[in-house]
């Protein structure tokens, strides 16, 4: 065991826990007022939800041993039985096997919590609830042993994804596209404004994720070392690159910069050097924001044309720029910079662009087809809507009899 | 010269200024106000304590008109602030004695 | 006793309150309303979503006078809150049928 | 039907309402507005700048009324809003032309 | 020395400053418009002023040399002299001495801070100063030295409090309710609706709180190792199964669960975790924290039937928190997780919570006769109450001459 | 290459990376709010242009090898070539390279985002990102070549500056003044009321900055050891000192203690003890802290007088804060707390003092005569202001078409 590398992991966990109130400002700023505290709440509320579910089966499912195709880890670790202050060596040698654990929880939880930007300011309280548990135990768990789990397929498949692009950022993207086509538009989408109600809110959301995707990244290497060093850099500079590049074509397309722009295109870099953040140079980071900012900039300039409502852009930049980023591994990738991993087509090796996209497109389908499934069990028992007045009214006196602000 | 002043649901703002912009009227202003009425309030809870909200949103249309548009106006309100439920609001209608344009000093029906 | 009702551009408050100050007006109320008229909306733009938003923040002063100074008031107000472009405003002028001052109950000229 | 406007300090507004309500009036309108008068304003500090904030916040009910009630209103109205302090307000009655209720169409004084 | 045990505990002091920032807004938003800034004021000029006192002689009353009786430290370590960057073993062998020190002084501030949400929007700012200062003098340091001092005699007693359930939370707490005993209700307490101005500030006051108590509980431990990722392990989960917990219940009384009660239930399930996070397994952290959640919602809806005014409800979260976490401590502790600790009574160990239960009484005892005390002479002297007028006006312009918002 | 040491970097790292989200907040909450979005874009697109600036040729500029005159690094760290993830001795034995310089970048991102504090509402913002590039390149990097570079000439000369007195405050702070006289006042400035429009969102600001700045000051010892327990300590209890020091002069002079005062004096705190935290004993920081507070206090007092609108007061608080750390580092400095150090005046050695005084001179006339030049170039060039009636509208709505609250 090791002090620094234990020091570093569990600081790492803080900051990715805290990554979900971020993201619960860079959300609630978009909405309006009526709505802010209902989203908090969804945010807020799967980290207790999901962090329980962890704690008690989810760990197990994602990395308890395999239980034989590696699709899934058995239950061997119910109740975090076994999982204690000593490292296990399979993930890491130098940290508590604990340390490992909720590390790992915290990204359990910010995975379905991005979903929520999709459906904000209509989604049924309670049936959410069942979604998000049903989620995060059939797509979020198997996934993530796919791709971490020992023995997990995508893994041994040779895909690379250093802090979770496919897991957490596709995972989470294609959901959000179910759900966007499922739960259907808000009232008035097209026609009313539908202005953010606190875009500093949503700025110093962006500020916080930011700040806690340092511990997402760099912690990702489990150790405070070279590769933790290399992350942590990358993730810097892809954001910066990606804050100028969404910039910089939206005032070419637009006319003028703005704010909401540059803290999305933050977001955007973030996304899109998850997967490589520990296989790439720190250039090389940089075109890949740069190139996240655009793509994702594009997307969301394309979705009021192709007619859903994903309120907050999930799709745009969490889908997109996951696909992006994990695309972009098989490109830049390079094994000067981490012999751990391998050569992407710019170094001289096509295959791993090959491995990336199959990566890539069995998590879309994945989790496309039972979000899809989940949604439609539930419109039909549950009921995926809140009542028209509700939603005119505003979720946060109808679902939950309070008001945000009383200025 | 008359005032028509028409307390409405906040939603239904866009719908009457529209109604109101094809009856060519070319000003009107608007003020974010709380009604207290028949319509029940809200019962807000804060830790446990409840909290009755008599005051509910509701937003005031003022639009000074000339005498003989007054009432296509109203008609034209009434018709897009319904809902037929109770909270609807109110049209009140006030005699005016002067109006005067800012920019230019024009009075009368030239100013609105 | 008249009420002088004037819509203008919030950044002409303070000089309009400083005429009217002069003129020995020794009270008056504001609110901050929303104005639609002949001026051009201003176009918002969120994450590529463009919208026109119509109603631009304008001030509401209202001032109840003496009949006799309702036209100094009135010209000041027009002096100081002109700039020539559109998007002024406008003053209304109404009637009053009476005036009381809570703290004291006077009524009339002397409670205002 | 008169409308009768009062100005008040904020902190008078329950108090007020329940006296109207107790009057059986049924609805009101209520604005925050901020009031410039005898009573001085407020001095504000920031990193030794000092600013003189000359309107104070207050509240405006607005209540239209039968004609008959509109005394026994504004008694209540001056007897809950009263503190006796300099800043109390204003009350402000107006002639009105016409009243409508929305939901119904009802006109006079069945529509408030 | 250890270099990264030295950077944990920077680091965790650092994460533990960060709280008393958060609870400014946690308490801030719950506080009307006008009363603001006086609540934010209170809690940072607390950091300044007790962080000063610490210095000078806090520090030497709580961990210096005892005087004898295990009642109070000397002064032998007055303006920090002895105090340096070398360790000092009697509290840890592989930290610098002054980093022991500022971690502890995040804990003295942080303490009277909570105090501040029962006696908010109408404590005088001058008496408050003075309260303060007297009372993290005669009642934090002393009871700190209690508990975890070198020769202090609850800590030879036997009790556990692994990271400040007495020192902190039940100490804060039932000076609380003398401050709301003696000071008074707000006025319009009961028939003006008193309603939070601002909650996402409330909410992204608890998310703060939330990841400054990693720092807070885990870094307790004064090391890197197993131990500290068990606290930080059992705060995660206890404080997800508090938010349950209290949403839970507060649905079933009421009928809607709420964002208020979901941040006051993860406060509540830190507070209660704090005494235990290093002696009990997750599970039994789980079950702490549900409960948790459940016993301060009913505290605190008990509150307007007791009829004292604890404006933030200090004593029905810090309070019945704290006292449920020191009895937990004494039930759910068990050797097999920390063998410096000891068994509960679910581990076949009556005594402990016989020993839990001492402690309790002993801290509320002292604290509530002290601080009463203390009210009562400042009420005679100085004044405890700011005027009526200033009150209604709002203590940012009576007291301040200043406005939070100008929007 | 040591754990705990890269763990306690990379740790420093995002916290100096969390100061500019928190500079944004307590800049953003000063402004009216027209010009919120304006305010906080500025601060934020700083980290991206600064930051890709640092990656592509800053860093090295700064911290490559020295041309031969002391005064610039030459280019062979183009685009970060040969600065990889093993240690890099001249900087440090124990970290990557990389850490050290991504550590590095955070500093020179903040420095040009404090200036935003003298121009905010008024510059026009495509000369503004011209600027922030201009002046990285051509004064932040040079200077900090001078002091902290291999080679750098001030650092030969002697001149002890721990975390960036010179080179951040200070070096910001008269370009502060520069961009103040040249830019010209604010329309309405002196006659209406220019009130903060969000305290609250200052007060924030604030927190983040002391929880941040940790990072910046501890972590400039580059190593989890003494000497950044030292700088840690002295940090927090010279800040809490300032914020009482600025209180109290405040409530002398004007007669109530205000909370934007004690968040003022809070940073000026932090700014003072910059310079001297590695060097001082935490007496000394306490007493440095209080006479920030008071000196930075009558500093923004006499701004009014001198008739320059230096907006957010970044001279009365980074430039005099500054100047009073460097001189107070040679008054305080003692060999007894930092034998890598030096004695100041109170410790026998007028030296120090004196050499202070020309670190702080050459530094103010090198950053004021080029910030200067490159105002007046681009004044005549691009032209500094938005038009009138922009600037009349505000800045969220005429340069970026957003409106910060819709509430
Ligand atoms: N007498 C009145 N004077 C002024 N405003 C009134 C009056 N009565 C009602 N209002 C306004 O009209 C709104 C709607 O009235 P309410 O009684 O709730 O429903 P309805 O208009 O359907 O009868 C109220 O919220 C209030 O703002
Ligand atoms: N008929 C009207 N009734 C009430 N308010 C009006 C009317 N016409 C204009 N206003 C108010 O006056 C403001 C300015 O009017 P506008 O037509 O834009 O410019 P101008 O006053 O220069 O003609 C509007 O924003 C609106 O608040
Ligand atoms: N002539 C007026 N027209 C409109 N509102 C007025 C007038 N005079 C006073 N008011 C309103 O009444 C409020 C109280 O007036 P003030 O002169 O301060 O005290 P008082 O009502 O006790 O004489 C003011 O703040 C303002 O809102």
């Amino acid at each position: 065991m090791n002090s620094g590398d234990t020091a570093f992991v569990l600081a790492c966990a803080a900051l990715v826990l805290l990554m979900t109130p971020g993201l619960a400002l860079f959300y609630g700023g978009m909405v309006r007022s009526k709505n802010i505290l209902n989203t908090l709440m969804q945010t807020y509320i799967i980290i207790a939800l999901v962090g329980v579910q962890w704690a008690v089966f989810g760990y197990s499912l994602a990395f308890g041993p395999d239980t034989g195709a590696g699709l899934i880890g058995n239950l061997s670790y119910f109740g975090l039985q076994g999982v204690g202050p000593e490292p296990f060596a399979t993930y890491s040698e130098t940290i508590p096997h604990q340390a490992f654990m909720v590390f790992q929880a915290m990204f359990a939880i910010i995975t379905p919590a991005l979903i929520v930007g999709a459906w904000v300011e209509r989604f049924k309280f309670s049936t959410f609830l069942v979604f998000i548990l049903l989620w995060a135990t059939l797509v979020y768990d198997p996934v993530a042993h796919w791709v971490w789990g020992d023995g997990g397929w995508l893994k041994d498949f040779g895909a690379l994804d250093f802090a979770g692009g496919t897991v957490v950022h596709i995972n989470a993207g294609i959901a959000a596209f179910a759900a966007a086509l499922i739960i259907g538009r808000r009232q008035g989408y097209g026609s009313e404004a539908m202005i953010p109600h606190n875009l500093p809110m949503t700025v110093l959301g962006a500020g916080i994720l930011w700040f806690g995707w340092f511990g997402f990244n760099a912690g990702s290497a489990l150790a405070a070392d070279g590769l933790a060093t290399i992350a942590f850099v990358n993730t810097h500079f892809a954001t910066c690159g990606a804050a100028l590049g969404w910039m910089a074509v939206e005032w070419l397309v637009r006319g003028k910069p703005t704010m909401l722009g540059v803290a999305s295109g933050a977001v955007a870099g973030l996304v899109a050097i998850t997967p490589a953040a520990g296989f790439v140079g720190p250039m090389s980071a940089i075109i890949i924001g740069v190139l996240a900012g655009v793509f994702c900039y594009l997307a969301v300039l394309a979705k009021p044309k192709m007619g859903y409502d994903d309120s907050l852009d999930v799709v745009g930049v969490h889908m997109v720029g996951g696909i992006w980023g994990a695309l972009a591994t098989g490109l830049f990738a390079s094994k000067a910079v981490n012999d751990a991993g391998a050569d992407g087509l710019f170094f001289g090796n096509p295959a791993l662009l090959g491995i990336q996209v199959v990566a890539v497109l069995v998590t879309m389908v994945y989790s496309f087809v039972i979000s899809l499934i989940l949604f439609k069990v539930l419109d039909a028992t549950m009921g995926l809507r809140v009542e028209s007045e509700e939603e005119v009214a505003g979720l946060d006196i109808s679902a939950h009899q309070e008001t945000g602000y009383s200025l | 010269m008359k005032k028509i002043e028409a307390i409405i649901q906040p939603f239904k703002l866009e719908p009457v200024k529209e109604a109101l912009h094809k009856l060519s009227v070319q000003g009107m202003t608007v003020t974010e106000v709380k009604g207290f009425g028949r319509q029940k309030g809200i019962r807000e809870v804060y830790r446990g304590m409840e909290y009755q909200v008599d005051f509910l949103p509701k937003v005031k249309i003022e639009v000074v008109v000339p005498e003989e548009k007054a009432e296509s106006i109203t008609k034209a309100i009434i018709e897009h602030a319904r809902t037929g439920r109770i909270g609807d609001g109110k049209i009140f209608v006030y005699p005016v004695a002067e109006v005067i344009r800012i920019r230019t000093g024009e009075t009368g029906d030239g100013a609105v």
